[in-house]
This record gives C-alpha cells, structure tokens and sequence, in this order.
C-alpha cells in the first residue's frame, strides 16, 4: 500500500500535450489480434498495413524525413488482454494507433488511447460503440447500423418477407448487427421467425439448424467470425437448407470459399470492397500491387490463408495506414509536431483511398454510404451491386 | 553358504536429512534376516532402497554378486527380489484373485500350481478369491500381500512390518508361514517391531538406530542381549 | 533475543518494508513516464494478486479446489459497473436496448460500489455454497466452473440486455481516481486475508485442508467452515471483479471465461498453495512477464538486414506456456511452497546458510 | 460402580449387505480404562466410528453422561435390508455429526494417525482448541479478542509441557519421530477438553519398549486430566496390564466381556483371537 | 416438433454425442491413472485435424493411408508430451502437473497459430463419409450415422482391454498406486504410455469424424469439444469409462434438444445445471467410484 497524498496533476502533465514526435522515427502502433478467435482475420489486416508502410516508409515533416516505423501488437482477440496490449504500445512511444480488427476489442482499448491523448484509426471495427463519444478514434469503414439496414434493405428487394437470425453469444460485433438487421428489417415489414444464437468456439450448429429448417424462412442472416463461416455453411447444406444465406463483410474472406466450398455458393454478403473494381484506380493498383506482396514471401501467403485473394480487411488496413500517413504530411508546416497536433489533422484529412473516398465525420467515422454487395458464384466472391441505406 | 545380497555402506537421504548412514549387512542364502529398530531409524528406507523405490546417495548393492543399485523396481523384481512393503498396499480396486494375478505379472509360464500353493497356506483367501481387495479386512489383506509377493516366485522376499495392526492369532500365523517359505529355500529378509518373535525365528539380525547398524548376530544371541531386552523387548510378561 | 522483543524488531522491520514499497510506488508515479509498461503492470499485477490470494485462500488454504473465481469477478465486475457508470452516459452505453427504468437513475459512490459488488459476490456464493460445498475435490472444481460458465452465459444473454446490456457488454466504467487506488484497495484486502489466515479461523481452515476427517474430530463444522471459506473467497473476488472493470474500462461477459480462471489458477500454483506471498510475487512476475517482458518475441527484429529468427507475432505465448511448464518443474511446488516470505522465513534462511541450526523464531 | 459415562445400546451397522456391528451393547464408567479387543474385521473401529459420529448406526442408540447423543432405525432403503435384531426398539432420529460429538466431551484418535501433517506440533494442539472460541469470524480476523487466543495458546502450551511435547512445539508434526506423532495424537485430542477420551490402536506401530512407555504415558494423561479411557488394541501385554475391563467382539457381536483375567482365559476368546498361549 | 424432426433431433444428439464419448474416454483414462485433468486432450484433438490436413492436402495421402498417418502422429504426440510435460512431474503434487497440462494446452494453441495461421483451414472430404444417405425424410451423411456405431464398438473392445486383458490389469493396478505396481515388476511408464495412446488414438478417430461434417481447422477448434467432453466424463464419474461414454451421449443429446426447444443461448446453462444437477445426487458422476475414506 502507498499513503502517499495524491498528486493526479503529474498524471496529465504529459497527457495533455499527447504524444511528442521526436528523433527521426515516427512509431505508429499496430493494434490486432494476430492470435485466438480473430487471429486470422487480425493478420490480413496487418498485411495490408505492412503493404502500406512497405509503399509509404517515410514522410516529410517541415523540412525533415522522419521513418515511419510499425510497432506491432498481438491483442489476442482478448478484452483483458487488449488493454494491456494497447497500454504496451503507448509505452512505446506511438503517436498514432491503427486497428483493430474486432470491435469488442477496441472498444476496450479505446479509452487507453484517449487517456494518452493517441489517435486509434480502426480499419474494420464497424461497431458503433468504437468511435462513439471517443474524440481520437477514428475508422475507415461503415458502421454496423448502417450494414444491417443495408443489409435488410437487400432482403426486401430480393422479395424475402421472413427471416431468421444466427448469432454469437457474447460476440458485440455479431449480435450487434443481428439486432440492427432485426430492428430494420421489422420496420420494413418483415418478420424475423428464428433467433439462434451459439457460444464462442461453437462448432456444432445442426440443432441451430434444424431449428431454422423447420422455421422455414426466406432467408438467413448470419453475421459471425470467419470460423463460423466455414463451419456453419457445410453443416446448413448437410441439413438441406436451401433458404438464402446472407452475411455481413467479415465474409469477404476466401478462406471462406476454400472451406467451405460448394456450401458456400450463392451466400450474399456487403462488404467495404470490391477486389475487380475496375472504376477506381487507386483500388486496381493495389491489388496488383497487395498480390505481389502477398506472393513474394511465402510466409505473407501463409498468413493470407494461403491464397492471394485480397481480403477486404486488408483493403482497409491499408486505407488506416494511408489515413495516418495523409494526416502526417498535413503536420507539414504546424509548429508542435505531437500526437494531439495529428489527431487535428487526421479530423481533415481527404483522399481517394482503395475502398473509397476517405474523409471523417464529426464522430471519426469514415463518411461511407454505399455498401458492396457481392455473391459467392462458382468459388469467387461476384459483385453484384452497390447498395445504400434505404 | 553364500551371501545373495551384500549392501555396502548404503546412504539415503531425504531432501537433505539422511535417513540411512552407511549401513553394510549380508543377507545370506536360505535364511532368515531381521532388521530391528526404533521408529524411524531407517529400516523401510533400506528395504526401499534394495528394491529400487528409493535411489541411494550413495551405495553398492550385491546380488549374488551383480550391482543392483540404480536398476528400475520392475526390473530388480524380474530377478528375484520382491517386497511386502509396509501397510499392505493391496490394489483395492482389483479381486483378490487378479491382486495374486498380477503379483505374477513378470510370469509367462502356468500359474495354476502357485495360486493353488498361495491358497493352502491361506484357505481364508480361497474362499474370497471374487472379493475386492480394498473390502477385505486387515488382516486378509495383509495375507493377501505375502501371498501376492510368494506369486512372484521370488528369490528373496523382504517383509515390512507383516504383523502391524493384526490380531495376535494371525500374528503368529505369519510367522509360520515365513518360516515355512524359508524352509521351502526362500531368502527372507523381515523388519518387525514385534522383537520378541522376529528374533526367534531369524537367523541372523541386525539393529539400526538412526540409520546405522550398531550390532549384530544370530537371533538368539540378540535375545539373550541385555541392552536389546533394554531398549526394544521391553517388559517380559 | 526475548520472544517480545523480537515481534517488536519484526514490526519495525515490516513497517520500514511497507515504507520501502510505498516509496518505491511514489517514484513510479513521480519519476517515470506516464506511459511507461511498468505502471500497468504494477496495477495488473495488483488486481491480480487480489484475486490469486482469494483463489489460494480456498485451494491453498482450505483445500478445496475451486474454478469459480471467473464467475465471482463477473459478478462483482458487471455489479460495480451497473452502479457507477455515469448516469447521462447510460443512453450512449445502452445504445441498443435501452436501460431498465429501475437502473437508469441510479448512482453510487466508488467505494460503496466496490463493497457491493464483493457482496453481491459473497451472497451468491452463500446461495450456491451451501449444496455445492458437500461436493469433493475435482467434483467440487466442475461445479464451480460450471456455475461460473452459468453467470456468464446468464450475464452475456438477451433477457439480460436492460441491465448488463447483453453481449455488447459496458463500457465507461469510472476509471482508477488516481495511481495509488488499485493498490491502497488491494493492500487492504490482502492484509485482511493474512489477518484471516492468521487467526484461529484460517487454522482451521488450514486443518480443512490437511485433513477433514481429523479437522471434524477436533470438532470443526465443517460445513459452517467450507461455507464461510467460499464466502470470504468469493467477496474478494467480488471486488477484485471491480478493480477489474475499472482497469479495463470496458467489460463484457466474454471477459470471465474459463481461461481467465485457468490463468489465476497458473498464478496460485506457480506461487505456491498456500502461501499469500507467493501469490502476490507470482502474479507481479506472471504479468510482467506476459505483457511486459516477452512482448518483443512477437516482433520481428531486424538486427542490419538479418532477421532474428523465429520472432513472429505469437511466438510470445509459445515461449510463456513452454516457460510455465518449466518453471513447475523447477519449483514443484510453487516459488515459495507453503512458506510466506516475512521475517521468520528471512531469519531462517540465513541461519541454514549460516549452518547454526540456533533456537527456531516466534 | 461409579457412574455410568457411555453407554452403547444394540448397535447395528450395516454397510450395504456386510453387518460390520451387530447389535452391540456396552457400558464405560467414570475413570475406567476399558478395552475393545476382537480379531481383524470384528467391526471395532467402527463401532468407535458411530459413537464419535462418523457413521449413523443402522439401528439403535448412544447415551453420554446420561444423555442420549445418537439414535437411529432403518429407514428408507435400509428397511428391507436391515438383518438385525432389536426392530422397531428405537424411534428416534438424532445423528450429530462428528464436530457436535466432540463438543459434548468425546475425543478420539485415529487407527491410522491423522495429524495435520504440514502444521506444526502447536497450531495441531491450537486447532482443537478452536470449537471452545467464542470470539466470531470478525472479531477473531481483527485480533478483538487477543486475551482469548492469548489464554488458548497458554493452555496449549501447557498441555504440551505437561505431556513433554513442549520442544517439540514448533516442529512439522510429520518429521516427528513415529511415537511421538501418537503422543501427539492424544495431546491433539485432550485439548478438546474431553471426558471420554477413545484410542484406536494407539500402539500399532510401537516396538515392544514404546508400548511400554505408552502403556505410562496413558496412565498419566487419565489421572492427570481425570478421564474415562475407551482403547482398541491388539497389543495384548498393553491391554491386560492396563484395562480395568474388556469387551471382546467377533463379526460385529460381543462374544465376551469381563476383567483381564477372565478374558485371557475365556476359551472362546482363545479360539477366536487370542490363540494358544506360548510356553515362554 | 414432427416425428421426423423428432428422429432428426436424435440422431444429431446420438452423433455428437457419440464424438464427445469418444474424446471424454482420453480425459477418463488419464484421469484414472494419473488423477490428472489433461486439459491439453482438446488440443490434441485440434492437431489430430491439422495432421489430416497435411497427410490429404499436402501430401496428397489416399485417404485410408491418411488415417493412419494421422492415428500415429496424433499417438506420438501425445506420447511426447506425456513424457515431457508430465513424466518429470510424477512424484510432484497434483496442481503443479495441473499447470503443466494448462501450459501445454497454450503451447499447442500457439504454436499451431503460429505455424498455420489463425485462419480456418478446409478439413478434407473423404469421400464415402461425406455422402448424404436418406431414409423417410430424415437425411443424413454416412458420418453422422456410423458415429454412434464406432463408439460403441471401440468401446466394447476397450472395456474387453481393461477388464480381461494383463495390460488392462496392470492399468488398473498403476491407477491405485505407482509404487506397488512397480513392485510387481509393472513399468509404470509403459502402462502410463499405454493409457495416452489409447487416449489419443481415440482422439484421432473422433478427430476424423468430427471433423468431417464440421470441415473447418482453426487453432482453437479444440477448446470447445474439449471443455464439454471434459464435462462428459464429469458426467459419467471421471476415470469411468462407460460413465465417460454415458456423458457423452447425454450430452449430445441434451444440448441437441435444448437448441431444438429453441433456447439455443441457454444450452450451456442448461448442461451445466444438469451436471450440477446429477452430481448434487450422485457426488461422483453416475457410475464414478464412491469415495469413501475408511476412517
Ligand atoms: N519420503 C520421505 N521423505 C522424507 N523423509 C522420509 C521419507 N521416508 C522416510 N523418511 C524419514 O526417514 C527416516 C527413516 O524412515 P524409515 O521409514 O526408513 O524408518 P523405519 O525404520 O522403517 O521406521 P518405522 O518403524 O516407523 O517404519 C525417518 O526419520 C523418516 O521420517
Ligand atoms: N465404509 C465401509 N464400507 C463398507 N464396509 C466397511 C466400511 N467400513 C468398515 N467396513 C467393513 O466392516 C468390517 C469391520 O471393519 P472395522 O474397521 O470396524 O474392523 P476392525 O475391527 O477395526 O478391524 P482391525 O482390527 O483390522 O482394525 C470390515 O469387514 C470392513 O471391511
Ligand atoms: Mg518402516
Ligand atoms: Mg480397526
């Protein structure tokens, strides 16, 4: 025990000016799961962030190169380990923080960053709860309301009236859009006439299914991790499931397709992405690009699932990473060059990034209203249409 | 006669304490060999280390003339030393009819004519050969270790405390059978506290205090020992 | 040395020692950087500690092997937060199913929430005790993991939602006021649990543990003793559950799973059933070590162009679990056994180095 | 005769089908030693097991000092089984368990000893001392009542002293030398402050020259603490030298009872337990 | 519910059920010998999955060559860590040998994410096992209905082993005590070798069946089966070998039928109170020991 008096002003001395950039070296943290549950869907987000960093080393600051150095953490898909993982990296000195795949893990994080006053840009964490009332996290990808109202807006055009619902227990990410797909979807009209829901690490989902069978619906929504995915799709087609299976982006993954195989044909998923976009050429030049990256070290391939398909994730990490590396080169000319000062530059930044033009709103949320919905056809994710809000 | 087991200067220690100091004994062949001594004075620890349960800090084992010390219990039991160790040990969870089984678990001949030897000298375990052994009492359990030990066709068999807890019937129905197992040419190499008889049957004794050998002799001259009647018979009825 | 005078040099000594940590506390507050890993760790390690003695004050003290304390810490972390995340933030944190009427205006100060939330924990364990306790050794450990999924699974589910707000879990959490509260709340617990284990009540809990049969023979109830055992352990845990959410800020239930138990578990064991010392330096060096020190095994470095082999994001837990499995084999039973590192401990190290063997303390 | 201290009525125990006592009745007075004697498997530990608690007789009643302690029929599914006599007789429940026993003034040791190994030989004497505390939990952890533990360790320390154990008192009770571990045995269980003190196979164990010197030291601990002394043994030198009576029991039934004298020569004793004489 | 969804019901209970059996007897086994929860047996099985992987993917094994590559390497496995992590702890107490098996259950975690990602990995089809086989409405895949089968006769033939055989003899013997086993001339390490092999052999085959209908590898698709067989054998009175397989069934079944009521986010309670439950009334699983310590 200590009866030292408290002394709470030390504490914020150094918090209130963030992070300082110094030296020649600008740390920018890498915060992902690269272990546990969202392990694999974690390290293709740091692929793309690597790519980037790979790109882009350095940038000029008033006059000086600094490089730009990744320090990366494993957050072990953990809340408790999160924390620490997060506390590790302000330790280090990073003035800026990208990730993290996961939003339950962000969120958890959140208020360590904003303690050490470091600005966090999610890449895929679409949960609301990530960027909410948090004045230095930021997010390059569209939020989880918006995804399941896209979402049922989809069912409703494809002339589904009934539904049902699979999701994780526990998982904020999974029920979270379970529940906005459900709230949209009622308000639309439809009915949601199953509501199943399995435990972390479930891999047995034929009573789930059964369930649902005997439920009879239009159509299926099943937001979940990318092992679920490749669980629940074999087993649906084993219990002869022919209702409309629909996901959400973290099913943009051909992990999925190789698992899965035919069970996966004519799953229809949104997603931030789309890999044969041919109308935006910052996105063509990066999957030339990413594929080369991917194929020019086996141990990237294997990290990748052992394909070089570009996952949306890393799409998005790699947007992160370019939202930092933009807001670094906007420092160009301010006079304190700090972490406080990049978070000031982060809120305006504006560029054409590999899922879309990138700029935040006023919460830190990438201002994104369209959704790529795409179709599992012959063992390759098919675009199908864009789709908005409505 | 010759020696089958010749221990010289055995030393055991346990975390530090030495529990044996150096202790030299033979063990001829055929006869009987006692081991007295106050609690704790290190006789189990001998007999362990004989068998192998126990590894010796230092020591050199002979039997019949072939170092022992370090070799594994099973195989110090394949060739020819067994031991009743202290506090029965049945397998509880096994019939009494497997516990003999397995005293035998080294065999690959015939084990009818054994089983059939082991239940003449104990008739009380023909009758509960389907019983469990963990339900038997203290002393059908202690009959059922020796007979489990004989099983084994042993060369020499050591004895730990045979008689502790027994009612004083069954006592000196152990110490006939032992008897009539060394008569059979069966080494026997026994501890007891119960002095008295131990000497009167043994050939040769040895008395441990605190884990070195202070005297020795044949039986009867340790009987006849003052200091003995002292300090382990205690009073004559 | 008289018997009287000595106590009074170990009080001297323990009250100098005590100075010593808090000094060494004030330093790290003072003299070292905000960010630096080692006041994390120092507060992680603390929580830690708090929970790890709760564990070993039924599995080390009063043998019964319990894997509930995931469940305990849930409860108490789940109750601290319900209570003390600010009122006009409970909209923001219930986004999605809103707050039940009864909670949405109640607030309550810090302390009377960590009190409750140990309570709150300590009245379960009441509850459930009563029958579970009659259960033996590993039996007992299932059923108390398995109430401990159950409080998990029941705090993560929809019919939940208003309250613990369902699987989004809480967010908000009031955070530690300052540096020094995690460990003044720790130290208080802890020094209660050895005043405890010190008391003619932790003898006979400890008699529980050597041995039941004799422990009633000498007529201990030892139902009464289980029970209050499993209650003191579970209030403790309670608050640690509460330190817990403050420290991460945020919690759902997914946090209090069974590793988390198995995790405490590995700190009982590495410090040593049955010594609360051994369970404070364990957790101190388990943290440490897993957060802090094996963090650069998950990088790869580069020294000039060569790259150190092996370093690789998740080669930091391979070396962690190959590193517990060598330290039970070097200290079987734990760093410290069942001893306690105080002044008798210190004394009677240095004479056995000494050789003096001399009269024995206390 | 004086008083009687403990009275055992038609005890029946049965385990399952095995009828380990059957329908046994005996009668301890104040300041008696009386010993139980029997072959292996009569059923005499466990006869001591339903007074001192352990187990709840299948069939009839314990009194102490007067006082019915424990009383039991078949009930439920032992009521079919139940081979015994005396059916119907008892008709009252009452099954303390063993702490409440204790409590009442009846302390026992153990066949196998069961001493609190890792605890010294003075938390072993404190630890039953600990029923007797009136201070609660609370009180206890917050050192509100000093005086009493202060007056608790005094008397053990004095228990110790008086039984010569008191060197021995801050040794692990399991690194004590075999003998003294049973001495401490019955220290442990004197300092519950009992007036019946039950000893199982306190010699078990001994060489011929410690069960003479237990023979002393149990002597002493009766006189010294006035106590009534109910023993198992099958040291026969012990039993005849110290016991003012003997019940003999084979299979779970009393075959005899009387002084030592009358036992030694009692022909079915001979038989069933003690064997022929030997000429010495 | 309809007679066939009733019948459907069953027979994923039945299936499932069946796999956990299979798995609950490696925890039973080394359980009773050693007194040891291995909670590593999970993890054994999760490597059992990548061993398919390599053999049919990598190495392009037919697969009944396959099978066999993968019962042997998931045996020397579990042999090797017997002999790392538990062996050198034989004569410590329980707990520390306890934390071994923790630390060898994150080892193997770890090392298969580290050395195969965390990604799933598609579990090869073997071809017959695959194929759906219908009878009356009920469709099912030829895994799904030998499941129950194998088990029961694995079964038969591993309790023939332990009740009639010298090793099954010896096994019981070293799970009472070590010393006097190896008084009897018995190896104890042998027989300890013994019981893991039995154990993992029957982790591979449940490996194999398991994930055949559930075709996804990912490093913790362990820890789930692992935890509920764990459970199972709880259920039957661990170091019971039918009791194992009773839990496993019952299991099965009753999360099945839980899920089926539609409570699937309860089932777990549901299990859990259940094995409150049962052990409240039976302390030691269905048909585990008594544990009556003669006083
Ligand atoms: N496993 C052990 N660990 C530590 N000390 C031990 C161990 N076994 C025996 N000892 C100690 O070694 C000494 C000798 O013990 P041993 O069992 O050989 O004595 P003994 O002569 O057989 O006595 P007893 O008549 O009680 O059987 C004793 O002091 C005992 O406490
Ligand atoms: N818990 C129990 N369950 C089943 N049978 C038991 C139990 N306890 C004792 N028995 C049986 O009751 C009988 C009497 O046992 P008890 O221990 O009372 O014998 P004892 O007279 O003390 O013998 P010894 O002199 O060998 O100690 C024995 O046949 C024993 O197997
Ligand atoms: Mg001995
Ligand atoms: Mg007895």
């Amino acid at each position: 025990g200590g009866n030292a008096s408290d002394d709470s002003a030390a504490n914020n001395e150094t918090a209130a000016t963030g992070v300082a950039i110094e030296g020649d070296t600008i740390k920018i943290g890498v915060f992902e799961p690269t272990t546990g549950e969202n392990g694999g869907g974690g390290m293709q987000e740091v692929l793309g962030m690597r790519y980037a960093n790979q790109l882009y080393p350095t940038v000029d600051i008033n006059g000086n190169t600094y490089n730009i150095q990744l320090v990366e953490v494993d957050n072990q898909s953990d809340k408790t380990a999160a924390v620490t993982a997060a506390q590790s990296l302000i330790s280090s000195g990073v003035v800026a923080v990208l990730g993290s795949y996961g939003s339950g893990v962000s969120i958890a994080a959140g208020q360590t960053f904003t303690d050490a006053q470091v600005p966090a840009i999610g890449a895929s964490c679409t949960n609301p709860q990530v960027t909410l009332g948090n004045d230095f996290y930021f997010r390059t990808c569209f939020l989880d309301p918006f995804q399941g109202t896209v979402m049922a807006s989809y069912a409703m055009e494809q002339g589904y009236t009934t539904a049902a619902l699979i999701s994780q227990n526990g998982d904020d990410y999974s029920t979270g859009l379970a529940a906005f797909f459900q709230q949209a979807f009622e308000k639309m009209g439809g009915t949601i006439v199953a509501n199943e829901t399995y435990q972390t690490n479930e891999s047995d989902f034929n009573a789930i299914l059964t369930s649902i069978k005997a439920a009879n619906p239009d159509c299926i929504f099943a937001p979940s991790s990318i092992a679920t995915a490749t669980l629940l799709l074999p087993q649906a087609q084993a219990n002869g499931i022919t209702a409309q299976i629909i996901a959400s982006d973290t099913w943009e993954n051909e992990t999925i397709i190789n698992a899965a195989g035919s069970a996966a044909e004519g799953v229809a998923l949104s997603t931030f992405f789309d890999e044969h976009d041919e109308t935006n050429p910052v996105a063509k030049e990066f999957v030339t690009g990413f594929k080369e990256y991917l194929n020019g070290n086996p141990q990237n391939l294997t990290s990748n699932g052992g394909s070089d398909g570009v996952a949306a994730v890393s799409a998005l990490g790699y947007d992160a990473y370019m939202s930092v590396y933009e807001a670094l080169k906007a420092l160009d000319g301010a006079e304190t060059l700090n972490s406080v000062a990049l978070r000031d530059t982060l809120k305006a930044v504006s560029f054409n990034g590999v899922t879309g033009a990138i700029s935040f709103d006023e919460n830190g949320d990438a201002i994104k209203n369209v959704a790529y919905i795409k179709q599992i056809k012959d063992g390759k994710f098919a675009f199908l249409k864009t789709q908005s809000a409505e | 006669m010759s020696n089958i087991l010749e221990i010289k200067n055995l030393v055991v220690s346990y975390g530090g304490i030495e529990a044996v100091k150096g202790i030299n004994m033979v063990v001829p062949e055929g006869e009987i060999v006692t081991l007295i001594g106050a609690n704790g004075a290190g006789k189990s620890t001998t007999l362990k280390s004989i068998s192998g349960l126990v590894k010796p800090k230092q020591a050199s084992i002979l039997y019949k003339g072939k170092e022992i010390v370090g070799q594994s219990p099973d195989f110090i039991v394949s060739q020819g030393i067994t031991l009743v160790p202290e506090g029965r040990r049945v397998f509880p969870n096994l019939t009494v009819l497997e516990n003999l089984k397995i005293g035998a678990y080294l065999r690959k001949d015939n084990l009818k004519d054994d089983l059939e030897y082991v239940f003449t000298l104990f008739p009380r375990l023909r009758e509960r050969e389907w019983q469990m052994a963990g339900t038997l009492s203290g002393g059908e359990q202690q009959m059922l270790a020796v007979g489990r030990a004989l099983m084994s066709r042993p060369k020499v068999i050591m004895m730990d405390e045979p008689s502790l807890g027994l009612a004083p019937l069954v006592v000196k129905d152990i110490f006939n059978i032992i008897q009539t197992i060394n008569k059979e040419g069966i080494t026997v190499l026994l501890i007891e506290q119960n002095a008295n008889m131990a000497l009167k049957i043994a050939h040769k004794a040895y008395v441990i205090e605190t884990g070195t050998i202070t005297m020795e002799g044949t039986g009867d001259e340790l009987l006849a020992n003052e200091e003995i009647k002292q300090a382990y018979l205690g009073k004559t009825k | 040395m008289t018997e009287k005078k000595k106590t009074q040099l170990k009080v001297l000594f323990s009250l100098i020692a005590l100075l010593v940590c808090a000094g060494m506390l004030f330093y790290v507050n003072h003299y070292t950087r905000p960010t630096f890993m080692l006041r994390t760790v120092l507060q992680l390690g603390a929580i830690y500690a708090l929970v790890a003695v709760s564990m070993n004050l039924l599995n080390g003290f009063t043998g019964l092997f319990s894997l509930g304390q995931a469940g305990f810490m849930a409860i108490g972390a789940y109750t601290f937060a319900i209570f003390t995340i600010p009122v006009k933030s409970r909209s923001g944190v219930y986004y999605l199913y809103g707050v039940a009427d009864w909670l949405s205006n109640i607030q309550i100060p810090i302390w009377a929430a960590i009190i409750l939330a140990g309570l709150v924990a300590a009245i379960l364990a009441a509850i459930i005790g009563a029958p579970v306790l009659r259960l033996k050794s590993d039996y007992f450990a299932i059923a108390t993991l398995g109430f401990a999924e159950i409080v998990r699974i029941i705090v993560g589910s929809s019919p939940m939602n208003r309250i613990t707000n369902g699987s989004l879990g809480l967010k908000l959490i009031p955070k530690f006021s300052n540096f020094y509260f995690p460990f003044i709340v720790v130290g208080i617990c802890i020094l209660i649990v050895s005043l405890l284990i010190r008391s003619s009540y932790g003898r006979a809990f400890k008699a529980i543990r050597e041995d039941e049969i004799a422990a009633e023979a000498m007529g201990i109830n030892l139902a009464k003793h289980k029970q209050l055992s499993f209650i003191i352990s579970s209030f403790f845990a309670g608050i640690s559950g509460a330190l817990m959410g403050m420290y991460l800020g945020a919690i759902t239930s997914t946090t209090f799973n069974v590793t988390l138990t198995y995790n405490i578990l590995l700190i009982v064991v590495i410090g040593g059933m049955g010594s609360i010392t051994g369970s404070i330096i364990s957790s101190f060096l388990v943290i440490a070590a897993r957060e802090w020190w094996l963090r650069f095994l998950d990088m790869e470095i580069f020294i000039g162009s060569f790259k150190v082999p092996l370093l690789k994001s998740g080669f930091r837990m391979v070396v962690f679990s190959l590193i517990l499995m060598i330290v039970v084999l070097f200290f079987r039973r734990g760093i410290m056994g069942t001893n306690e590192l105080n002044w008798n401990f210190i004394i009677n190290r240095l004479n056995k180095k000494k050789k003096t063997g001399g009269e024995s303390c206390e | 005769m004086s008083e009687k201290v403990l009275s055992v009525q038609d005890i029946t125990m049965q385990f399952g089908g095995v009828v380990a006592v059957n329908n046994l009745s005996l009668e301890v007075h104040k300041d008696e030693i009386v010993s139980l004697i029997g072959p292996n498997g009569a059923g005499k530990t466990t006869a001591f097991n339903v007074i001192t608690g352990v187990y709840a007789p299948t069939n009839g009643a314990v009194d102490f000092e007067g006082k019915n302690i424990i009383s039991n029929y078949p009930r439920g599914k032992m009521e079919k089984m139940y081979a015994g006599e005396n059916k119907g007789k008892y008709k009252k429940v009452t099954e303390p368990t063993p702490d409440k026993i204790t409590k009442l003034g009846i302390a026992r040791t153990f066949q196998n000893i069961r001493l609190f190994k890792e605890l010294t030989v003075l938390e072993n004497v404190l630890i039953a001392k600990h029923m007797r505390m009136k201070a609660n939990i609370f009180a206890d952890t917050f050192l509100l009542n000093w005086k009493e533990e202060k007056k608790m360790k005094e008397d053990s320390l004095e228990l110790l002293r008086i039984l010569d154990l008191y060197e021995l008192k801050d040794e692990k009770s399991s690194s004590l030398p075999y003998g003294k571990q049973r001495h401490l045995e019955i220290a442990r269980a004197l300092a519950t402050n009992p007036s019946l003190l039950l000893l199982d196979e306190p010699a078990a164990g001994l060489n011929p020259q410690e069960t003479d010197e237990l023979t002393e030291f149990i002597r002493k601990v009766r006189d010294h603490f006035h106590l009534t002394v109910f023993m198992i043994e099958h040291h026969m030198n012990l039993v005849m030298d110290i016991s003012d009576r003997i019940y003999v029991i084979d299979f779970g039934k009393m075959i005899a009872n009387g002084t030592p004298n009358e036992i030694q020569n009692n022909q079915k004793v001979i038989d069933a337990y003690l064997g022929v004489a030997e000429d010495e | 519910m309809t007679t066939n969804a009733f019948l459907q019901y069953c027979l994923t209970g039945i299936s499932i059920g069946g796999i956990y059996a299979l798995i609950a007897i490696g925890y039973t086994m080394v359980y009773g010998i050693l007194r040891l929860i291995n909670f590593a047996h999970g993890d054994i099985f999760m490597m059992a999955a990548y061993f398919m992987i390599f053999s049919m993917v990598n190495f392009a094994l037919p697969w009944y060559v396959a099978i066999i590559v993968v019962i042997t390497a998931t045996v020397i496995l579990g042999v090797t860590i017997e002999r790392i992590a538990y062996k050198p702890l034989r004569s410590a107490p329980r707990m520390s040998i306890m934390i071994s098996a923790i630390g060898v259950s994150y080892f193997l975690q770890n090392v298969a994410t580290y050395l195969f990602s965390a990604l799933p990995k598609p579990y090869p089809a073997i071809g017959f096992l695959t194929k759906i086989i219908s009878f009356g409405g009920i469709s099912t895949s030829v895994v799904t209905f030998i499941t129950p089968i194998l088990t029961l006769a694995f079964v038969f033939i591993l309790m023939q082993l332990i009740n009639h055989t010298k090793i099954g003899m010896a096994m019981r013997a070293v799970s009472k005590d070590f010393e006097t086993s190896q008084l009897m001339g018995i190896k104890i390490n042998r027989v300890i070798s013994f019981t893991f092999v039995i154990g993992c052999f029957l982790a591979a085959i449940g490996s194999v069946l398991y994930f055949t209908p559930r075709p996804s590898v990912y490093p913790l698709a362990g820890s789930l089966p692992g935890l509920k067989c764990f459970i199972a054998a709880v259920f039957g009175g661990i170091g019971s070998v039918p009791g194992a397989v009773l839990g496993g069934f019952i299991i099965g079944l009753s999360e099945t039928f839980i899920k089926a009521a539609g409570y699937s986010e309860f089932s777990d309670v549901f299990t859990f109170i259940l094995l409150i439950v049962i052990l409240l009334i039976k302390p030691t699983g269905l048909f585990g020991e008594k544990i009556t310590e003669k006083v």
